[in-house]
């Protein structure tokens, strides 16, 4: 054991050989790599960002217009000839005008209107004239028509959703040019929506039922809407949000600070990471198979899509829940156990808060891509066009058909009028919109469990 | 297990717009809920309507190709035995380039020369090596061969392959010299052995498939501006300022010459209703009926206006399904 | 009794259980709460737990075992013929519980009285009209054997009900008395209250494998009936991918799989040095102030629908590759390639490296790194060196999943390498996955049951055995270089 | 200053409080502890010393089952806690270590604040009806720790915050807040400055009135001042037993003098 | 064995190694370090003793800018090594504290082989050209920290498996072989048994004839035992300064002399 006074020192830095305030080669070498490593930091994080960036920029540049909209100010006379033709007002006789009716009635308007201004173009017809409303138009009108039906006979004053081609053309994606090879309309067409302009009949406003409105139909963009596929997506993330946490925290707590390390969590644990690797699309197939054919749950229903979509983030939130709660030092359980905490009592008292911030950060990132999943539910019936809105979840809306915020996108996204593009892009701003709350709410949680050792 | 009170349609994405457009409507001018209408593709619609009867399960079935023997058989071991077909109308298939491209005037056999694995050359069947689509028909641009065609998950491929790619093949003769090597054991067997042969596509990259929508294509098409691109009509009607349309055999593509069987490449395009779900489920028989009248899918209707090329036998569609006639077995 | 009334009354009596529990532990102890084993709320907790759980758990097995029970006394009704085989039986059975089903609803809505349900014949209505009118929709007219057994379905259902309740009942008061019997000052409430806490963990955890399980028994079937119908050989064998409408499809596993990997290998390329790099910055170098801003930002990416991902490989990255690498250097003219949708994918799995790998080496202790100062190391040999290897396992935890998403992607790779198998190096060409595979065979026009859609099951199966097979590898791996610090 | 001397007191002979009988214990294939006799006295300082590595902390750790917590150990043998054996299968893990108490050679404090650091043990184990009585104990504890006049303007900053020696203070602090019978130290004193060593071995010195108190320590000087009996661990044996006193000054076995003078380790 | 001997030694009357002037640090809003003034000396151990908290880490980690990576820490004053100011722009820390070597109050190997710990320090600057030179120096370095005969055998199993004592004496021998001009010791010794403290205080002594050594400790003894001068610190401020035996034996300040005979803390 005396081993310290068996050999000599080792070969000991010449004294004062190197002055502090001057770098020797190697040193300068290790600089440059010092510099050259935080570079490559920088530069790893700039890629991030200006990806980031770009992306956002198309998705703003394409997408913003669709919280505007071009609309007519219409002076609508509802004939009672034709809106009553029984005369009795009863609601039956009412509903039997269909909404080609009350769409022939909006024309008619706009045309008048167009001969008491002498506003008209040559080539453009009167049909072509009634082209310039959107289709939804007379749905609206006969809607408010069946709501209050002492409205008949009387003279009032409607706003119309301009269709898409002549919004188009105000946002400037509809030019003279293309409308010359549009099949869609005519440059005659274009000139007459000048015109209209001109008499500030056609004007374009910030749309809040691009946020309200349900979908719509390829042939009317312009009345398209984000509103139910919002309620779905809360509320799929609602229920996300209250399986995936317990069950994800549970699980990993069992697996991190209970289970015997024996050939049995092994299997577990291999099935985790495993099942973090399943293709999205295989959680759609097994929510089919279980949820909606085996347990006859609704299909297109946001419980569905929530159960699927939990059982999908469950992994990535078991995975990150574990190396957070590895990263808790032993030293802080020992104490605990210590002093006589029961290791139930250490995990929750000490472990779990300290693990918080991770877990955090793993379920925001867990939720934050299953709200832009679309694959799984493909499967399940949530890939539909669906226009009635779910009711409220005392009422059982989380059993009602709804879609969701990626579905939106997907399938406005393959659409083939192109005023859907826009749309697309704008349901993206939206779904962004959501994303940025998720991590702002991330971040305040993640300040208030902030790591104090 | 609550009654359900909507429609349910599921199925072909190419008859989607066309349900969506009637669920829409349907809606506006009915009392009852506005249908869901799902996409997700023909073949998965009908195995979904052939799981069995009930709430949980859907009304309709979209299908852009006709149903099968197989998806009969399977739906009446699930216990729906009697189902019916609806064909309300057809979706032409057309070519487009680029709109300030030049024009393209095509036959089958062009197609057949410039996609095939395996083309005729001086009487013998050679590995195609055509860069250029004037180097087999001089009428045609001297512009390099890319085509966007659908890839083989779509219904579209099917008729593709059969009124295009098998016309082309049997027009230049490939077709008798793929008869003459190939094994079978009767004639029918070797006619669709030698059909294999023909479907059998170069993949040297000049041939693309689009396992996507038309939109991608369209936007492929953007990127490499030679490329002819294989869309539905519809999608062409309304995207007329970014494509220009190909003839085939000299004839352009429209609903009024698909209708009058001008032009060759079309499908007919069906929905398959659950009859055992039609007084049940409120407002299946409306929608239904809804679906096949004159004011939807007649040739003046919006769905004609959307691209549908409409059947020149609504009405007889129209009586049976008023007659609610379950189909028969396939012929 | 409705199992929702029974489930609110159990919660009341577990309400009542943790009280009584509570009270009779302070009683016990005379009110000097130190001299109890554990603290008054775990006795409380220890009441409810005895009261609800185990009734609940007889209500759970109940609500289970009652159906079959019920089925197989109504099997009597039926000639023995018609119920041989397990086809038949459950499609039968299907029947009956519908007409049931049917008659309940109908008595609920009023149309039909529970007298009325109860003497129904077939001879005197059509119980398919009679159940059109409240939304029960029937295949068929229903057979007399049928009703028969309907109705005595439903009357065993009722007496099964009545029974349930009860039974529930008595084994949550019994539960209780035990709880409250038990309570003494010296009563280890808090080991059993943990105990229950422990198998709750557990129960989550096993979730996992049930999932598994679930996915194994949904795929399995139809992969069996695909390989039914196409030979094997030929799918894991065949190096062409070409499914056609013909029925003249080569299904071969080959091009997708290398696909796969190859797209995978690239996007983890991308990723790994970005995510590491971006993690290392923020954990080490960045301010509290930067970092706080720069990660949420990132992980922006990973919300990002990966639909816009798609997108932005095709309109972007594709022919930005092709114009300035693929056809400068003759590697081809294709937009779409491995390298566009490997990149694309890279980019999009930045922030699940970079953030969980932030996290795990914040957790590094500082101790560490002053050692390693202290020895007159520069940060970045600091942090190559001793920060990292500490951070291994979670670091490897974290590529693992990028991989996996990696692996997974769909919608990128359709819009970014296109849609052709094909078994190629040139990183420039066109090529596909197994998933986007899947996907496309699955919701395709082509029939459902033919080996053309049934090869997703297949295709399925097999990428779930392949990354299972690399999740033992990097668990063995992990193992081995796994070092506990502090 | 305390400086080595070695001090005669009465050693109680009362029956012992811990009983260790053939104590062995592996970690993994590490044959940590070779069969451990030993009677530790209630009243009294038991002072563990040995060389770095011979199995002091290991043994500490049987004795209120912390080893459970270390996956590869394995303990055979017994041990009582009057007359009890705490390996049995009856005995509760936690309630043995509410009654037999720790102090651990890393100082652990909570990240949590000096005050909730204390009162955790007492309001896990239900001490306190109320909050003055939670704060007086809190302060009885913290004042024996001789903490209480660095730490009372601060009970609410972290006691992560505190230099190393305060945060071992609060350690023990936190150990006596529970009112242990057994108080067991691993090296509670390596942290600390000789005038919070003197405080603590004096609180050692005054627990000992009611408890038993084992600790382990490097200092032998400390082993003689603080202890009245004093256990030689050597490569996992326990070689010698006794009186402070006597194995101080007049060792039995020839490894303990070697040690004593400071010839092997 | 070593008990409270002074050892009176010859105190080397070259030039000063480290000057500091002024020196003042705070953490955040705490004062942690007063205006410290003190002129370490070359080939001279020198100790810093003082009560818990009084700064004594504090000023270490000023001599070779450790506090640099605290980031509530500011220093202010200067502080020359040779003559220059390590605090100068121009210094790089990493220099320096290959000049200036450290080893810590809580023992912190690396997560790697007992190799690669004691080997990490002369790979990165580049003091080897090859396996085996470096072999001889790891060997050398434990040899010195007296780690040889029980690590020899498991050089590649991970330093973290050691016990406490072991651990320490591993970041020691870390330490040496980079072989640096100062070394710098917070409570080397707080986790070792007397036999390796013995040990470890000759090595220290060896140093001496190369180097400035500075060891801030706790044990007065220790103190006594191997440094040439003793600095003491009390509440931030340096008190007194000067030869060892004196400070021992004849205090000028009283706060001092109340810490020696163990009245303040
Ligand atoms: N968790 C563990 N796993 C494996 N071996 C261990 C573990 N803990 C301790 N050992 C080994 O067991 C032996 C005894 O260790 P122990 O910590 O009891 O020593 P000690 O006497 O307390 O030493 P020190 O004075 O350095 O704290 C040592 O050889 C050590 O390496
Ligand atoms: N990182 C830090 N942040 C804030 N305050 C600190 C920090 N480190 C030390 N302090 C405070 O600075 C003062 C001096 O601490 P220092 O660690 O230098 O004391 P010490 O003399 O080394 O004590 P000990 O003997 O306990 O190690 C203490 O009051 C301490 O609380
Ligand atoms: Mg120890
Ligand atoms: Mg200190």
């Amino acid at each position: 054991m005396t081993d310290a006074t068996a050999s000599g020192l080792p070969d000991a830095r010449p004294q004062g050989s190197s002055s502090l305030l001057q770098q020797d080669a190697l040193m300068k070498r290790r600089n440059a790599a010092e510099a050259r490593f935080k570079f490559y930091g920088i530069a790893a994080i700039s890629v991030s960002l200006v990806t980031l960036c770009v992306m956002l920029w198309t998705i703003f540049s394409d997408g913003v217009s669709a919280f505007r909209q071009a609309s007519l100010e219409l002076t609508v006379t509802l004939d009672a000839e034709r809106l009553d033709p029984q005369g009795d007002r009863s609601l039956e006789s009412l509903s039997k005008v269909t909404t080609i009716g009350y769409g022939n009635l909006l024309t008619a308007a706009l045309n008048d209107y167009m001969a008491e201004r002498n506003i008209s173009v040559e080539g453009v017809s009167p049909k072509q004239v009634g082209e310039f409303i959107s289709r939804d138009a007379p749905a609206r009108l006969r809607n408010m028509v069946l709501a209050d039906p002492e409205l008949i006979g009387q003279t009032i004053r409607f706003g119309a959703f301009a269709s898409g081609r002549i919004d188009g053309y105000m946002k400037g994606r509809v030019t003279m040019a293309s409308a010359a090879l549009d099949s869609n309309i005519t440059p005659e067409q274009l000139q007459l929506a000048d015109r209209l302009i001109e008499a500030g009949v056609l004007k374009s406003a910030f749309n809040w039922r691009f946020l309200t409105n349900p979908d719509a139909s390829d042939q009317r963009p312009e009345s398209a809407g984000l509103g139910i596929a919002i309620i779905g997506s809360l509320y799929m993330m609602f229920l996300v949000a209250i399986m995936v946490l317990p069950i994800g925290v549970a699980a990993s707590i069992y697996l991190e600070e209970f289970a015997p390390k024996n050939k049995w969590t092994d299997i577990i644990e291999v099935n985790i990471s495993n099942l973090a690797a399943v293709p999205s699309i295989v959680y759609g197939i097994l929510g089919l198979a279980i949820f909606i054919n085996f347990a006859k749950l609704p299909a297109s229903a946001p419980i569905v899509g929530a159960l699927v979509l939990t059982l999908m983030t469950l992994p990535t939130i078991i995975i990150a829940t574990r190396a957070s709660l590895r990263a808790v030092p032993p030293s802080i359980r020992d104490a605990a156990l210590g002093v006589g905490a029961s290791k139930m009592q250490t995990v929750f008292h000490h472990v779990l808060p300290l693990a918080a911030p991770g877990i955090m950060t793993g379920t925001i990132l867990g939720l934050a891509s299953a709200l832009g999943e679309t694959a799984p539910l493909l499967l399940i019936g949530m890939v539909a066009f669906v226009a009635n809105y779910p009711s409220s979840p005392l009422e059982g809306g989380f059993f009602d058909p709804a879609t969701a915020l990626p579905v939106q996108v997907y399938s406005w996204a393959s659409r083939s009028d192109p005023a859907f593009i826009e749309r697309s892009s704008g349901a993206i701003i939206v779904l962004l919109a959501f994303l940025l709350v998720m991590n702002i709410l991330a971040i305040v949680l993640r300040r208030r469990f902030e790591r104090r050792w | 297990a609550a009654a359900r009170d909507n429609v349910q349609v599921t199925g072909s994405s190419t008859v989607l717009p066309y349900s969506t457009i009637v669920a829409e409507a349907f809606g506006e001018n009915f009392d009852f809920p506005t249908p869901v209408v799902e996409g997700g593709g023909s073949g998965a619609g009908r195995a979904k309507m052939c799981e069995g009867v009930g709430p949980n399960t859907v009304d309709i079935a979209n299908s852009s190709s006709r149903i099968t023997q197989r998806d009969i058989d399977t739906c009446a071991a699930n216990g729906v035995t009697e189902i019916m077909e609806v064909r309300f109308g057809y979706d032409g298939i057309v070519f487009a380039s680029d709109v300030n491209g030049p024009e393209f005037n095509f036959t089958p056999a062009d197609i057949y020369n410039a996609l095939a694995s395996q083309v005729v050359k001086d009487g013998a069947l050679t590995a195609n090596t055509h860069a250029q689509w004037a180097e087999f028909n001089p009428a045609l641009p001297a512009q390099d061969i890319l085509v966007l065609s659908p890839g083989t998950k779509h219904g579209t491929r099917e008729v593709f392959d059969e009124r295009v790619i098998i016309a082309g093949c049997k027009e230049t003769g490939a077709h008798a010299l793929f008869l003459a090597v190939v094994a079978g054991d009767d004639d029918s067997a070797k006619n669709r052995a030698a059909n294999g042969e023909c479907t059998k596509l170069r993949t040297d990259g000049r041939n693309v498939d689009i396992d996507g929508d038309y939109t991608e294509t369209l936007q492929r098409l953007d990127n490499d501006k030679n490329a002819v691109g294989v869309f539905g009509l519809s999608f062409y009607q309304n995207n007329t300022d970014k494509l220009r349309v190909a003839t085939m055999n000299g004839v352009v593509p429209s609903t009024e010459t698909i209708a009058a069987g001008d032009y060759p490449v079309s499908r007919p395009l069906y929905f398959y209703v659950k009859t055992a779900h039609l007084d049940v489920i409120p407002g299946l028989k409306e929608y239904v009926e809804f679906f096949v009248s004159d004011d939807m899918a007649g040739p003046d209707g919006p769905l004609a206006q959307y691209g549908l090329v409409s059947d020149p036998e609504l009405a007889a569609t129209q009586a049976a399904v008023a007659a609610r006639t379950p189909m028969g077995p396939l012929n | 009794m409705t199992v929702a009334l029974t489930l609110s009354l159990l919660l009341v009596l577990a309400v009542a259980g943790f009280f009584l529990g509570r009270q009779r532990a302070i009683a016990s102890a005379q009110g000097n709460i130190r001299v109890l084993h554990s603290l008054p709320n775990y006795y409380g907790w220890h009441g409810a737990i005895m009261a609800a759980v185990p009734a609940l758990m007889f209500l759970a097995l109940w609500l289970v075992v009652q159906p079959m029970v019920v089925e197989r006394q109504l099997v009597s009704f039926f000639p023995a013929d018609r119920v041989e085989s397990d086809a038949a039986r459950t499609l039968i059975m299907a029947d009956v519980r519908r007409v049931a089903m049917g008659l309940d609803v109908a008595v609920a809505r009023g149309a039909l009285s529970l007298q009325q349900a109860i003497d129904l014949r077939t001879e005197t209505a059509s119980i398919r009209e009679v159940l059109a009118t409240v939304g029960v929709a029937l295949g068929a007219e229903v057979t007399p054997e049928v009703l028969q057994a309907a109705q005595r379905s439903r009357e065993l259902t009722a007496t099964g009900a009545l029974l349930r309740s009860v039974l529930t009942f008595v084994l949550a008061f019994a539960g209780l008395a035990y709880a409250l019997k038990v309570t003494t000052k010296d009563f280890r409430a808090r080991n059993r209250v943990e105990q229950v806490m422990l198998a709750l963990l557990m129960l989550a955890s096993t979730i996992a494998i049930l999932t598994t399980v679930g996915i194994v028994m949904s795929m399995l079937t139809e992969s069996l009936r695909f390989f039914s119908m196409y030979p094997w050989q030929d799918f894991f064998l065949s190096l062409t991918w070409s499914p056609s409408f013909q029925g003249n499809s080569q299904l071969g596993l080959a091009p997708l799989l290398w696909g796969t990997l190859y797209i995978s290998f690239v996007s983890m390329l991308v990723a790994v040095p970005i995510g590491l790099f971006t993690a290392i910055y923020l954990a080490e170098y960045a301010g509290p102030r930067v970092r706080s801003v720069v990660k949420p930002m990132i992980e922006i990416i990973a919300g990002i629908p990966t639909v816009v991902f798609g997108l932005f490989a095709l309109v972007t990255v594709g022919p930005f590759l092709r114009d300035y690498f693929a056809q400068p250097l003759g590697l081809g003219t294709s937009g779409s390639s491995v390298m566009t949708a490997g990149i694309v994918i890279g980019i999009l799995n930045i922030p699940f490296i970079s953030s969980l790998a932030d996290d795990i080496i914040n957790a590094v202790p500082q101790s560490m790194r002053d050692g390693s100062y202290g020895l007159g190391a520069t940060k970045s040999e600091t942090i190559r060196q001793v920060v990292l290897p500490a951070a291994l396992p979670g670091v490897v935890g974290a590529i693992l999943l990028a991989a996996s998403r990696a692996i997974g992607e769909t919608m990128i790779v359709v819009m970014g390498a296109g849609a052709a198998a094909r078994l190629d190096m040139n990183p420039f060409q066109a090529m596909t996955t197994i998933t986007v595979k899947i996907v496309s065979q699955l919701t395709g026009d082509t029939e459902f049951n033919s080996p053309e859609t049934l090869v997703a099951f297949a295709l399925g199966m097999t990428l779930f055995v392949i990354t299972l097979g690399l999740n033992i590898v990097a668990l063995i791996i992990v193992r081995k270089y796994r070092e506990q610090y502090e | 200053m305390n400086d080595m001397r070695i001090v005669e007191r009465d050693v109680n002979t009362q029956k012992a409080k811990i009983t260790a009988r053939g104590v062995q214990v592996h970690y993994g294939t590490t044959h940590a502890l070779k069969d451990v006799n030993v009677d530790i006295l209630a009243n009294t300082v038991t002072a563990f010393i040995g060389p770095s590595g011979c199995g002091k902390s290991t043994f500490l750790r049987c004795l209120n089952r912390m080893n459970d917590t270390v996956a590869s150990a394995r303990v055979s043998g017994e041990i009582l806690i009057d007359g009890e054996n705490i390996y049995d299968k009856r005995v509760d893990p936690v309630q043995l270590r509410a009654k037999v108490g720790m102090v651990f050679q890393k100082p652990n404090p909570f990240p949590k604040s000096i005050y909730d650091n204390v009162a955790y043990g007492p309001k896990i184990h239900g001490m306190t009806r109320n909050k003055a009585e939670l704060d007086e104990i809190v302060e009885k504890a913290l004042r024996k720790a001789a903490l209480w006049n660095e730490a009372k303007d601060r009970l609410n900053s972290p006691g992560t915050g505190l230099s190393g020696g305060q945060q071992q203070r609060l350690c023990i602090a936190r150990a006596i807040a529970t009112a242990p019978e057994v108080l067991l130290m691993d090296e509670p004193c390596s942290a600390l400055d000789p005038i919070a060593t003197a405080q603590v071995e004096e609180l050692i010195d005054e627990l000992r009135a009611s408890f038993s108190v084992v600790i382990v320590t490097h200092s032998m000087q400390q082993a003689a001042r603080v202890s009245q009996r004093t256990a030689f661990f050597h490569l996992g044996n326990l070689v010698e037993y006794g009186e402070t006193g006597t194995i101080f000054t007049n060792p039995s076995d020839p490894r303990t003098e070697s040690y004593i003078s400071g010839r092997i380790g």
